[in-house]
């Protein structure tokens, strides 16, 4: 039956307290993180967590945080939006904690928005609803390009280098998918742009039969995709090579994570996906994958949480202040900072990243092809 | 010669013994009847000698072998069939399955063999032959004892315990049910027969034992239980 | 029409996988009188035990499949041991619960063994699947349909036609009385849990190779099985594999033709309208209460 | 009415104040709990779910623990008075009870019209189409998102005033919580104690006897299963309000399972039991927390193991073990009405049978039968087994619908009315295979019959009392008034049964064997109960193989074979039929038999 984990919020979060980096202070600058330890998404959030030890490490090495060696506490989400509004209210009741790493989940952050609004500290995120960094919260930071920016690059890759103008868009129905599609369908029409095909589905699908004939019927030169599970893109990778599809493809990140590829194998060749962290793409985030391997010994598929933490203690020390108001003003003042996932540049939203990178599964293998950004 | 003694029998389910230190003892081809009141404990006597009573003392003795302690299954195997009160006609199954599931105790029986003693049990209570293919939640009271009569009888058995098989049946049935008890012990098998139908279990029987609370309250040939009018006036409707 | 005859093909084999997992329900109905919500776990398990004989240990396939089968079979003895001994004379809702409980603690054993992540298979045959005109035919989801096919076949004629299925009914219908005419209820039960999880251990290594490996493979499955036991008719084995293919086509077209987010809709408006319209389904249910 | 004085007071449902007193105080240490919870965070956030859960769960005691239909869609009904709530408020701007109230009448609603659809069958169904709503809700919850917001649910559910005092505090909020959660405690426990409520729990207990009985069982169902959905949805209304964000993954399948679950620990037969699984529920997996990540699988074991150790549940296992030994019932009670009013036997018909035909598929189990009872009189049905006579009673009571013909009851035609409906007129009746409800006591059971619609005290709860005691005294079974009816024999059930109809105050009275399973001696305590019945105005209609008895209660007798009539008339010229002898008795009677 589908009780993976207590649903709802039944149980809150398991609780992992670490100091990293060899904090031997009694006082420690503390930073709280909501990272998914148990559930589905708990994978992706072990390669955050071990990002993120790297980069207090790397913080705490270099002296810390104004002085102090930096402590994480890590609260579990349990991959759901209840238990991450559970976890990030224990995480608020510990007034000593400075900042938060969020969540990567949109749905996730909306979900605490409220709740981190009302403890006003800053909180960098991973989310990338473009309307989380709108909602008029002051203390919500991003660390990944938002989905405005996913569509925008994407829209601007198909019409521009590969030329092509009859789009097919598939999209999960969740909040991510939908998201992505509106902002898909905005830049399409800026360029006087119709979709052929728009066909939406529920995440955990067994079949995508339905889907792939529709856009085998559909005429379209260019399949544009948001798939929020991995297990779904690779059914629909597999089926739609089945039945003979070969038109062009580019997606959404989830296209060219090492699960989808394992799963989808050779059905995913050729394809191109938007990614925010390509470890090719700047000498950071070469020198971060280094790090990484030498620790895990296997590749991360992320640099946002590294990038939120090494922002945020960036900031405390500008601010050389750990008061909310002044390390909100040090982090919207960062400019032309070289982060793992690009080079960030806070406006006035609170969003840090402007631009994507394009990549193309050659053989299994990602290889960085063009990165593309914006300056409004 | 003994066919079944039992003896000193304790036996209940939680609270306090309903059987409490019973002997009685079946000589092979009697048929032997027990009487009383409800609840004096003439069924949990059978089902404690067909093993569905998980805690008993005293002893059991079949063919002078001691049966307590073994699972129904086992003394089923060794000719003890029970049927038992409320008919226990299997419901989602025909008339015909339920009485072929009769001989589940005997082992190496052929298909072909069996579907014939089958057909034969079923001619041999006539009525039984139009509801061949019945479900048993279909049939009614009456056809249910034949089935259950039917049923029973087909584990070949040496001692048949049959629960008041006379319960809810029409006269004309009741008298035919008793013919066929005592067509059975003619045919060798021995039966012991717990029965609120006194007249007729007197009927037939060889020996009675008159059950209350769980004791033995006398024993005897059915006309000595006739004549004796302490049971006369608790059991048999007395004469007032 | 190409499209059409493609979409009822694929219907027909998804139908076949819900026609599977309902078998399982079925059996454990008809012959233990147990509503197993841990059905979907077998398969669950199954197919984690081939990820591990094939991918982990490199033993050939179809052996890894067999010695899977067998393990689940035993999984089956201690899976009833658990949940469904001690609770044997206490009727259907505690045991329901106790499933469910069985259920939460393999998801999650499971989870915290192997992680939360997809794991892929191979297909049992070489070769992807057989093009007819503009039709593709996935081998895989052929091998399902055979199979299920035969496995319903078998079913059937045990449980219509044998004395082992006559004794596994009435086992469900009256322990005591079954135990009391020698039939060996203990091993009738054995057998059923058995060869339930076996079965169900079958359905997930089948469905592996489409749906991937992961904790939640089976459960939206598990539950249109369910419907499609009820569509079918209530602890009816012909009944559960016309209710799943039925099932199967009907979403998938529904999906093509009405809408693809709401297709996990189809199955239960289906169900719901079976329920209000023809409550005991296509073939009926066998036993009802008599007045 | 003086006997209406003295101890007889203490019987359930006579004091409608019960529970109120103790119902208070619990508000007052609830509110006082509420005031030293923490005003933000964790446990203020555990507290409030455990609160809001439990009423959502209490629904679960209607309609399982009382009425015996499984439900699984609790969450559904949850969630959408949770969305009412948030949607409400947030999108629409309506006052916040306004919106809760609203959510309670579309979650009735709901309620109603699947309970309507599938509440007639009977069994597993009501879960089945409860999945199904639980997935549909659960769908649609996710994909109409210009109207749900889809999965990323709502966020800044506001929180209302009361009487001008804002709830905006979270420990206010929680006293809101706490009081509306110990109202509808007290709301579903006195509700067991209640005609409803004792009509839901002989639904569960029998539904034949319960119809029969003059209960609307498909009604009584539904009504059950329309307050569990109002409860679910209040709950869920709160919930939103506590919690502030809501999204679909907080109403799924799953939690419509956690919910079955929490009813089942606590021992769904009790409000309290809910409130203890609710608890345990919540904290269970918080007390597993050193478990780190297999503490989910600790908790699925734990729950295999609490129903195996404790089966009545959590509250069953505490109940059982200090339960005060209940004092039997002592005072004198007006006897019977029945007993005090005279009636000779008329010629008056009650009951005409015209044609009455029943068949079932190929087989006539009863085929054109006329038969005319007459006021006062004893009238015996008898024929061999499978001849019809028990299909006769069950299509006359409206068990089975006819097939064709017409019966007519105290000039009233009765043919195609429901059981209850019959029942009401004033059918009473007893079965061949006891009919009790086993999950009550002996009280309880004759209670039922006492309150049916139409009886001269069925409005009154304590005349209900005394004339359910009456009944028993005529059967003279009052010592075991608070013993469960399914620890008795066979025989006292059957004059539980008995008492059960005559308390009813029957106009007709059909007995299907009552005489089966009892032995001589209390065949004969039978017949004198039908004699002591006799000359009183009752008229009875009876089924039975003991022509002993038969021959000495009856004035009037008709034989059934095949479904037909073959013989009508006295005993005596019955009885020396010679197609009676043939058919039915077998050989020239016996006089010693």
């Amino acid at each position: 039956m589908l009780l993976t984990r207590r649903s709802a919020l039944l149980s809150a979060a398991a609780v992992s307290t670490f100091a990293a980096g060899g904090a031997r202070a009694a006082e420690t600058m503390k930073i709280g993180v909501v990272s998914p330890l148990t559930g589905p998404v708990a994978e992706p959030g072990r390669i955050q967590l071990n990002s993120i030890r790297i980069a207090a490490e790397k913080i705490n090495a270099a002296g810390g945080v104004l002085g102090q060696q930096i402590e994480l506490i890590v609260e579990d989400d349990q991959s759901t939006n209840p238990g991450a509004v559970l976890a990030f209210s224990r995480l608020a009741e510990r007034k000593e904690i400075v900042g938060f790493v969020g969540s990567i989940r949109s749905t996730q952050m909306n979900a605490m928005a409220p709740d981190m609004l009302k403890v006003g500290k800053p909180v960098m995120f991973g989310g990338t609803d473009p309307t989380l960094t709108k909602l008029g919260n002051p203390w919500l930071f991003r660390c990944r390009p938002n989905d405005g920016y996913s569509g925008r690059v994407i829209v601007s890759f198909i019409t521009g280098s590969m030329k092509l103008k009859k789009v097919a868009l598939i999209h999960s129905t969740d909040a991510f998918g939908t998201g992505g599609k509106n902002a898909i369908l905005a830049n399409l029409e800026k360029m006087g742009l119709a979709p052929v095909l728009v066909q939406g589905y529920t995440n955990n699908q067994p079949d995508f039969s339905p889907v792939v004939l529709a856009v085998k019927s559909s005429g379209a030169d260019v399949i544009v995709s948001y798939f929020t599970n991995e297990p779904d893109c690779a059914v629909f990778a597999r089926q739609l090579r089945q039945l003979g599809v070969r038109t062009p493809w580019v997606g959404s990140p989830s296209i060219q994570s090492p699960v989808t590829r394992g799963l989808a194998k050779n059905a995913l060749y050729g394809t191109y996906a938007v990614a925010d962290f390509v470890e090719d793409s700047n000498p950071t985030a070469k020198a971060f994958a280094d790090a990484y391997r030498a620790k895990h010994k296997e590749s991360p598929d992320s640099g946002w949480t590294y990038d939120a933490l090494t922002i945020l203690a960036k900031g405390i020390n500008d601010a050389k202040s750990t008061e909310p108001q002044k390390i909100r003003a040090a982090i919207l003042a960062i400019k032309k900072f070289p982060g793992t996932e690009g080079e960030y540049n806070f406006d006035q939203f609170g969003d840090g990243l402007h631009g994507y990178n394009i990549v193309i599964n050659n053989n299994d293998k990602i290889d960085y092809k063009e990165h593309i950004e914006f300056t409004d | 010669m003994k066919l079944l003694e039992i003896k000193g029998l304790t036996a209940g389910y939680g609270a306090g013994p309903v059987l409490k230190g019973l002997d009685i003892t079946v000589d092979e081809g009697e048929i032997v009847t027990l009487l009383g009141s409800n609840g004096a404990g003439k069924s949990t006597t059978l089902r404690s000698l067909s093993g569905l009573v998980p805690n008993i003392t005293g002893d059991i003795l079949y063919r002078g072998q001691s049966i307590k302690g073994l699972k129904p299954e086992a003394i089923v195997r060794l000719g003890v069939s029970h049927v038992p009160e409320g008919r226990r006609i299997f419901p989602g199954l025909t008339v015909r399955e339920n009485i072929m599931l009769g001989a589940s105790n005997r082992k190496g029986l052929s298909r072909r063999v069996l579907e014939g003693e089958v057909d034969e049990m079923i001619t041999h209570f006539g009525d039984l032959k139009r509801l061949e293919n019945a479900l048993g939640w279909t049939l009614s009271g009456g056809q249910l004892q034949m089935v259950a009569v039917a049923r029973g009888l087909m584990a070949k058995p040496q001692l048949l315990l049959l629960d008041e098989p006379s319960l809810g049946l029409a006269p004309l049935i009741v008298q035919q049910v008793f013919r066929i008890v005592a067509d059975i012990r003619s045919r060798g098998t021995t039966v012991l027969l717990v029965e609120q139908n006194a007249n007729m279990a007197l009927s037939v029987a060889d020996r009675g034992y008159v059950l209350e609370t769980g004791r033995l309250l006398v024993s005897g040939r059915p006309e000595e239980l006739w004549n004796n009018p302490q049971v006369r006036a608790a059991y048999l409707g007395g004469s007032h | 029409m190409n499209d059409f005859l493609q979409l009822v093909f694929q219907g027909l084999g998804i139908g076949a996988i819900y026609a599977l997992v309902s078998l399982g329900f079925v059996l454990l109905i008809r012959a233990a009188s147990v509503v197993n919500f841990g059905q979907g776990e077998f398969s669950m398990l199954g197919a984690y035990l081939l990820v591990v004989f094939f991918n982990l240990w490199g033993i050939p396939y179809l052996i890894g499949m067999v010695l899977s089968v067998i393990i689940m079979a035993g999984f089956g003895l201690i899976f009833a041991y658990c949940t469904y001994w001690p609770l044997r004379f206490r009727g259907g809702l505690p045991v329901i619960i106790s499933t469910i409980g069985a259920s939460i603690f393999l998801q999650n054993m499971v989870l915290f063994l192997y992680g939360p992540s997809s794991v892929p298979v191979d297909d049992l045959f070489d070769t992807p699947g057989i093009q007819i005109g503009e039709v593709f035919l996935a081998s895989q989801y052929l091998a399902i349909i055979v199979i299920a096919a035969l496995l319903v076949g078998l079913q059937y004629f045990i449980f219509e036609k044998t004395l082992l299925g006559k004794k596994l009914q009435a086992t469900s219908q009256d322990k005591e009385m079954a135990s009391l005419l020698g039939i060996p209820v203990v091993l009738m039960i054995m057998i059923t849990f058995a060869y339930s999880s076996a079965l169900g251990g079958l359905a997930g290594m089948l469905v592996a190779p489409i749906l991937f490996v992961s904790v939640n493979m089976a459960g939206i499955i598990t539950l249109k099985a369910f419907a499609a036991n009820i569509i079918g008719g209530y602890g009816s084995i012909p009944g559960a594999i016309l209710g799943g293919l039925a099932l199967g086509v009907a979403e998938t077209l529904g999906a093509a033709y009405i809408s693809v987010p709401y297709k996990d809709a189809f199955a239960f408006l289906m169900l719901l309208a079976f329920l209000m319209v023809r409550p005991q389904g296509l073939f009926g249910e066998k036993i009802s209460e008599k007045a | 009415m003086t006997a209406l004085q003295g101890p007889v007071l203490q019987g359930p449902g006579a004091n409608p104040w019960r529970g109120l007193p103790a119902a208070g105080l619990a508000i007052v240490v609830v509110i006082a709990a509420a005031s030293i919870a923490p005003a933000q965070g964790y446990y203020l956030n555990i507290l409030m779910q455990a609160a809001t859960y439990a009423i959502g769960v209490l629904g679960l005691v209607v309609v399982l623990g009382y009425c015996g239909q499984i439900s699984i869609a609790q969450a559904a009904f949850f969630g959408l008075g949770a969305y009412a709530v948030a949607l409400g408020t947030v999108d629409f701007h309506i006052n916040f009870f306004v919106a809760l109230f609203i959510g309670v009448v579309i979650s009735g609603v709901c309620g109603l019209v699947l309970g309507l659809g599938t509440l007639r069958l009977g069994g597993h169904y009501l879960g089945m189409i409860t999945i199904s709503f639980q997935q549909i809700l659960t769908l649609v919850l996710t994909n109409w998102i210009d109207f749900t917001h889809g999965p990323d649910g709502v966020r800044n559910v506001p929180r209302p005033n009361v009487f001008g005092v804002s709830l905006e505090d979270g420990r206010a909020y929680l006293g809101l919580i706490l009081v509306a959660a110990v109202l509808v405690t007290l709301f579903v426990w006195r509700l067991k104690a209640s005609r409803l409520g004792r009509a839901m729990q002989a639904v569960r207990d029998n539904e034949l006897a319960a119809s029969t009985s003059g209960i609307n069982v498909y009604g009584t169902k539904v009504v059950a299963f329309g307050i569990s959905a109002v409860l679910g949805a209040i709950g869920g209304g709160l919930f939103s309000g506590g919690f502030r964000y809501i999204s679909p993954d907080q109403f799924s399948f799953g939690d419509s399972i956690v919910m079955l679950t929490m009813a089942l620990l606590g021992g769904a037969t009790s409000p309290f039991g809910a409130l203890v699984g609710t608890v345990v529920l919540v904290l269970l997996p918080e007390w597993l927390r050193f478990l780190k990540q297999i503490y989910l699988a600790v908790y699925g074991a734990s729950v295999i193991l609490i129903m195996v150790f404790l089966p009545d549940g959590l509250w069953g296992f505490v109940d059982a073990r200090t339960r005060k030994r209940v004092t039997t019932i002592t005072g004198a009670v007006p006897p019977l009405p029945l007993l005090a009013q005279k009636g000779e036997a008329t010629d008056e018909a009650v009951l005409v049978v015209a044609d009455l035909a029943k068949h079932f598929g190929g087989l006539k189990a009863v085929d054109g039968v006329n038969l005319t009872v007459r006021r006062g009189t004893v009238h015996a049905l008898i024929g061999p087994n499978g001849s019809g006579k028990t299909t006769f009673i069950n299509v006359v009571t409206g068990l089975y619908e006819a097939t064709g013909g017409k019966i007519t009851f105290v000039g009233q035609d009765i043919t195609t009315l429901a059981p209850h409906r019959r029942n009401r007129a004033g059918l009473a009746r007893t079965y061949q295979n006891i009919r009790v409800f086993r999950g009550m006591t002996v009280l309880e059971n004759v209670m039922i019959g006492a309150e049916r619609q139409g009886n001269d005290v069925a409005h009154d709860p304590k005349a209900v009392v005394l004339r359910a005691l009456a009944a028993l005294d005529f059967v003279e079974m009052r010592g075991d008034a608070h013993r469960l009816v399914g620890d008795l024999s066979y025989g006292h059930q059957r004059y539980v049964e008995i008492a059960r109809a005559l308390a009813s105050s029957p106009h007709t009275l059909l007995l299907d064997e009552p005489a089966a399973g009892l032995n001589l001696t209390e065949k004969v305590e039978l017949g004198n109960l039908l004699k002591r019945l006799k000359g009183h105005g009752l008229t009875i209609m009876i089924i039975d193989h003991d022509m002993k008895l038969v021959e000495s209660v009856a004035d009037h007798i008709t034989v059934l074979n095949f479904g037909k009539r073959i013989a009508d008339g006295t005993p005596q010229d019955v009885l020396s039929h010679p197609d009676v002898i043939a058919a039915y008795l077998g050989e020239p009677r016996n006089e010693a038999a």
